[in-house]
């Protein structure tokens, strides 16, 4: 090419790249500068009384099974308890915000959401006792089994949602992850896939300030955790995890969202886990007292109480009545799980495929065959 | 495996197609399209979904026209991310679809491994049952095609050591087809590992009139011979059916038994054929060293030791890394080195 | 706890959570909304004629460099080519905005940015004429290898610009990754790690529109790929990749930013990919010539030697030395591979391990036995 | 391997500490710990990172204090992410650190999978020796510890079958000390298998005078025996040293061999011993179908097979994804069911 095939060349504007153009509107994906709040603001006139109320019962119900399964590993019933006490907000929203017909994806630390859907808390607790690892038929409940690989339940959940919207079924698939979680590899796959198959599907971050002693500023540098939602083209909300209404609303209006075919959403709630990583875990190794006292402060059960007690919808007798279900429901729990649990070693083999192998009937035959012999070793 | 095959029968295609059942040459990679065409028509569970497996119809053209006839929510062109399809993929078949993931190559597999095993195969076995996966990784794979780093591997002693999983492999064009139809009517996850270089060898086959499905886990004897046994699976069955009609030269009569599935594991049959010829080589591509073949020939031995004359031995891959394209026939198990570890079974002991 | 204990509940207001805060200011994280421009704009006035001049000629033979080597894969002469051009832009201003003692990390598509870095044009090509898999060493032009797992080589080149950082050294890192590659869970990682040891490595997604046969609609519903920048908390930037002065502006300002400690930056070239995938590649099955002719008129060879004539910068007689160098480089390539490779078979065992295994060394010896028996075989 | 020493030999301690070479109690954690230290203070190249190994010192102890005596850069609390650790990892070795992973547990490591497969094992070779990658993953493997899903697998089949990695595994606090050090200062990258039920085991051992660092690829006999040899390694170590121990009741003396290194593999002391007995059981927990018994016992077959009375035996765990820790004891091969194995290898021929 020479200077003389150039037509114009001195007033020469190159053409644009032909195929660029923003995909979105960046503008609305980006979550306010401060998380959402109801509680101590007017939104609280929106909320009905009924629903404040269940809030306030579910969250007095949540502390109290925390509290409960946490003793349980004292006692040596479960094998390991990943406490959510201080994170109720986020667990009984969650829980609440589905309709039966949605699918809720939890995570290790999500058992109370589990129970709040209407799982038997006992049952909820099958694999932390040692059992069997889920206690559920995750298809009859809509809760996938409490997943403990961070972050590989969310494309589970997308792929669930997907299937559902090409089936034509109107199913949200909720999916809960952690802080931490959001570094790994498969919570980027999964927000993208949904939002190019744009899936209804909503993913809840509590952000809890902690990835076992890792803190967030070892996690992360984005100005905030939902700020992500922007890079896969959904919107981030950001809301504070504590104030039950507050993400009872904001996974809500995600969900209603994802329910017309808007797409996902990312929702971050800033939350605090009061207690250790779990039984096994010392937090002092790696946090002060001051800062765990500043977020008591900001509890979810007592700023909720605080607001309803402050506004006339709740009198004593209805805390004492949450109270009271709270206890009787921790020692149902307690009468369940003091029952051994009966597992059958045979079982080791007879789901592992649909048929077992005949190498695998050959093992459940040797099996049986010492267990056999040890039997009459005791009986001689 | 009666959960193999519940699906595959009964139903008609959807479309309809002119019946043509005479035989004529056809590809392995028109017989696993044909599959998984035939499954998406007969059941509206099936679903394709991988990078490039829609408009393009796959980098080896395995998934060809099929979102065409299906649309593109049947076979999906999704974004470049292995864990994501295959996570994905899993989510979908816990909705009861009956997802087939291709992935692009044995290699680009690897990053799907924390799903595949920490989920796929464990699900049934976490959920006792109440949640079966039955979906299908198809994983182009071995070498032979001149390709570049990363698109030779033999990864099958991965899949191997995931209980939980099925893993199958076809040799022949008829195979293919059953037994990705099996694999596909599983109510199990199975690994479909598809021998690139073989997907252009042809043989006379009729897609309206396919062999039955195979039964998922049961092996084949090629070709019957009283000498010694080989044993061997996917791209080296053709090596080995040369290695055999070589030695006839030299007086052996040697039995070719095709695994087809490694997962479950065939001992009767692959033991039956050693026990009557007292001399066994296992032939694969994959390394020896912590490959298939240890697996294969110590549970031989654990079964026929007093029928064995020799050793069983293994002929493999070197312990390395797989080779560029221009050093690559040195490292493939030929016929040459099949007959060396045949010599190498202790005749003499019987002369 | 009951009302009663509560003090003023009624004019109470929720604590906000304490430890939230933004961690950085989200604003100058975004992207401009348009890819940034400099040729046909004022801005070109700001470059040195010498810059402008040794792009060109670069391009020119980054051009016939993709040219002479696609021809090669038609002769046998190599297995496989994936062509960059239409993205030569990229190529040369990621290499020429490289310190000598920086790293380049390259992908398969990005053979020519490590020409333009100083690498031997053949040896380039070793990995790609079927010889071993890097046919230079890394270390001496600090190159990495050409990377084939899609995105693998990001947290490559953020632990060694965090490696030389902690060793007080001052090199940046450059990654290459394509529009495709975005999805992988390993561009999420990098760019995490990167942004929270604040790493001196600077990303450069060359999007070309493609990641084989699927366009960047089915990739990402993000409103760019330089969006996701935010959710990590680095600045994302986004330059139009076929203007070359363009992209060498906005890297070197990247990767000043990186090396006086200020970062990682995600940088978004929009560009086209021109030719198939590779020369195995059918592009008429998944694009239209109109697409590929819009492009072309955006190519990034013609624009900038249509701004440098027009502007007096160039003449004829700069245009023809730059061709005739371009041809003289692909003469000498043609010869280079026109010679036969000589691989020794026994190195397939010899860099393994630091020394060969016991179980290596015996290999070895089987092949020398039956390549020596193979002498035999033909002498006789 | 002189590779593997180059760099453990000289140098001094950088810290001065108080010598004291009096053997006392030390757990496997604890010399784990102390290889590290010394390996960091002799050479600033050595970096260790993963998940909770900074302020927590790992969640099973074993970086403690690593951050508070070499800083926070040197042992680093990184983003959760393990492709991230690794793919990191090795842009550091690039640069000539000595990077040490910790993955936190056995099935954790799984998402690092491809970075290891597809960079870690191949740099080397890829580079033709250009660009070595010295960098030890340190993976906490196996159960026995009432670990709930994913905390318990034996994961070392898929580092066996991936040629380019040392694997490594210790069973004695001594050991745990010496092969630690020979992996730091390997240039080779060394999976380090740590046998999680043996942390806390105990054994005399100065942390001051520690055995020379081990060369890797050394098998040891840790009991002699002329009745039979027990194969085993890492967490199966004590579990045969007790079987041999009851075995005397019966008669049978059995040898002990601890393989340390599965790769490289000794073939030579294993062969040395089974060619002395005769008979074989090799154990592990790992499963059996597709686990490293099969290598193992297919590979004594071959170099031992007319030394051998039978086939050589396997005890392992079942071909099932790990079971919950209310069942775990009927998985895990013990004292029994290596009895037992013993008690099949065809007594009867020689009476
Ligand atoms: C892939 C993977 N890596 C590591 C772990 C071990 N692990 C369990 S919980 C945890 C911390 C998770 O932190 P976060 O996501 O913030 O959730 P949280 O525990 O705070 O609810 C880690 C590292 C795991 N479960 N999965
Ligand atoms: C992990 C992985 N998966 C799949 C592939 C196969 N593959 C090679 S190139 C390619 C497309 C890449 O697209 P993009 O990232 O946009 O880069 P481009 O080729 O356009 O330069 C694919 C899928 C691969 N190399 N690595
Ligand atoms: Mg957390
Ligand atoms: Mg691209």
């Amino acid at each position: 090419m020479t200077v003389q095939e150039l037509p114009g060349a001195a007033s020469y504007r190159p053409t644009p790249p032909p195929a660029w153009k923003p995909r979105t509107d960046p503008a609305p994906l980006l979550p306010d500068p401060e998380p959402y709040r109801v509680l101590g603001t007017g939104a609280v006139d929106g909320f009905a009384p009924e629903l404040l109320r269940r809030l306030h019962a579910e969250l007095v119900r949540g502390r109290r099974y925390n509290a409960q399964a946490t003793a349980l590993t004292k006692q040596g019933r479960l094998a390991v308890y990943p406490s959510s006490t201080g994170q109720e907000a986020c667990q009984v929203a969650a829980a609440l915000v589905l309709e039966e017909r949605d699918w809720l994806f939890p995570s290790y630390r999500d058992t109370l959401a589990a129970v709040v859907r209407g799982l038997d808390p006992a049952a909820a607790l099958t694999l932390l006792r040692g059992d069997w690892h889920t206690g559920y038929d995750p298809r009859e409940h809509r809760i996938a089994p409490l997943c403990t690989p961070l972050a590989t339940q969310l494309p589970h959940a997308v792929g669930l949602a997907h299937a559902a919207r090409l089936k034509g079924d109107d199913v949200v698939a909720l999916a809960l992850v952690g802080d931490g979680g959001t570094s790994e590899g498969d919570f980027h796959e999964a927000l993208n896939f949904a939002a190019v198959w744009q899936a209804p599907v909503v993913f809840l971050v509590q952000n809890n300030g902690f990835a076992i002693s890792v803190p967030l500023a070892k996690q992360t540098a984005a100005p905030s955790l939902a700020h992500k939602a922007v890079g896969y083209g959904m919107p981030g909300r950001l809301v504070d995890g504590n104030d039950a209404p507050a993400v009872h609303q904001v996974l809500g209006e995600a969900m209603a969202r994802a329910r017309r075919g808007g797409g996902p959403t990312l929702v971050e709630a800033v939350t605090y886990r009061i207690d250790a990583h779990t039984n096994a875990d010392d937090a002092t190794r790696y946090r002060g007292d001051t800062e765990v006292a500043a977020w008591r402060d900001h509890d979810p059960v007592r700023i909720l109480e605080r607001e309803l007690t402050g506004r006339g919808l709740l009198d004593e007798a209805g805390i004492r009545a949450a109270a009271e279900e709270a206890e009787a429901m921790a020692a149902r729990l307690r009468e369940r799980m003091n029952a051994d649990a009966v597992l059958v070693p045979d079982d080791l083999f007879t789901q592992v495929y649909a048929e077992p192998t005949p190498q695998l009937r050959a093992q459940a035959e040797q099996l049986r065959a010492e267990l056999a012999a040890e039997v009459e070793g005791d009986t001689r | 495996m009666s959960g193999a095959t519940s699906r595959a029968t009964g139903g008609t295609t959807a479309t309809a197609v002119k019946p043509d059942r005479a035989a004529r040459p056809a590809t392995m990679a028109q017989a696993l399209q044909r599959a998984m065409r035939d499954a998406m028509a007969e059941d509206p569970a099936v679903h394709v979904l991988g990078e490039d497996v829609g408009t393009l119809g796959g980098v080896f053209r395995v998934t060809d026209g099929l979102a065409k006839e299906f649309g593109e929510d049947r076979c999906t062109d999704t974004p470049l991310a292995e864990a994501g399809i295959l996570g994905t993929a899993v989510g979908m078949a816990m909705y009861g679809l009956r997802p087939v993931v291709e992935m692009q190559f044995d290699a680009f597999a690897y990053p799907a491994f924390e799903q595949l095993i920490s989920h796929v195969s464990r699900m049934r076995n976490r959920t006792r049952g109440a949640m079966p996966l039955p979906l299908v990784v198809r994983v182009p794979y071995g070498g032979g095609i001149g390709g570049v780093e990363h698109h030779s591997d033999s990864s099958e002693a991965y899949y191997m050591a995931t209980p939980g999983l099925h893993v199958v492999t076809p040799a022949t064009v008829e195979d293919a087809y059953g037994l990705l139809r099996a694999a596909i009517a599983s109510d199990d996850p199975v690994v479909f590992l598809e021998p690139k270089r073989l997907y252009w060898s042809k043989s006379d086959w009729s897609p309206e009139a396919p062999a039955a499905v195979e039964p998922i886990g049961r092996a084949v004897v090629r070709r019957t011979g009283r000498s010694a046994t080989l044993i061997t699976y996917g791209p080296s069955v053709p090596v080995c059916l040369e290695a055999a009609e070589a030695a006839r030269a030299e007086g052996w009569e040697l039995e070719v038994v095709d695994l087809r599935s490694l997962v479950p594991f065939d001992d009767e049959t692959v033991c039956a054929s050693v026990r009557r010829t007292g001399r066994a080589v296992v032939v694969h591509e994959s390394t020896g060293f912590g490959g298939p073949g240890g697996e294969i020939a110590a549970r031989i031995t654990e079964q026929c030791f007093h029928h064995l004359e020799a050793p069983v031995l293994r002929v493999a891959g070197f312990d390395i890394p797989y080779p560029p394209p221009m050093l690559e026939r040195h490292h493939l198990p030929g016929v040459d080195r099949v007959l060396d570890a045949v010599a190498r079974l202790q005749w003499e002991a019987e002369n």
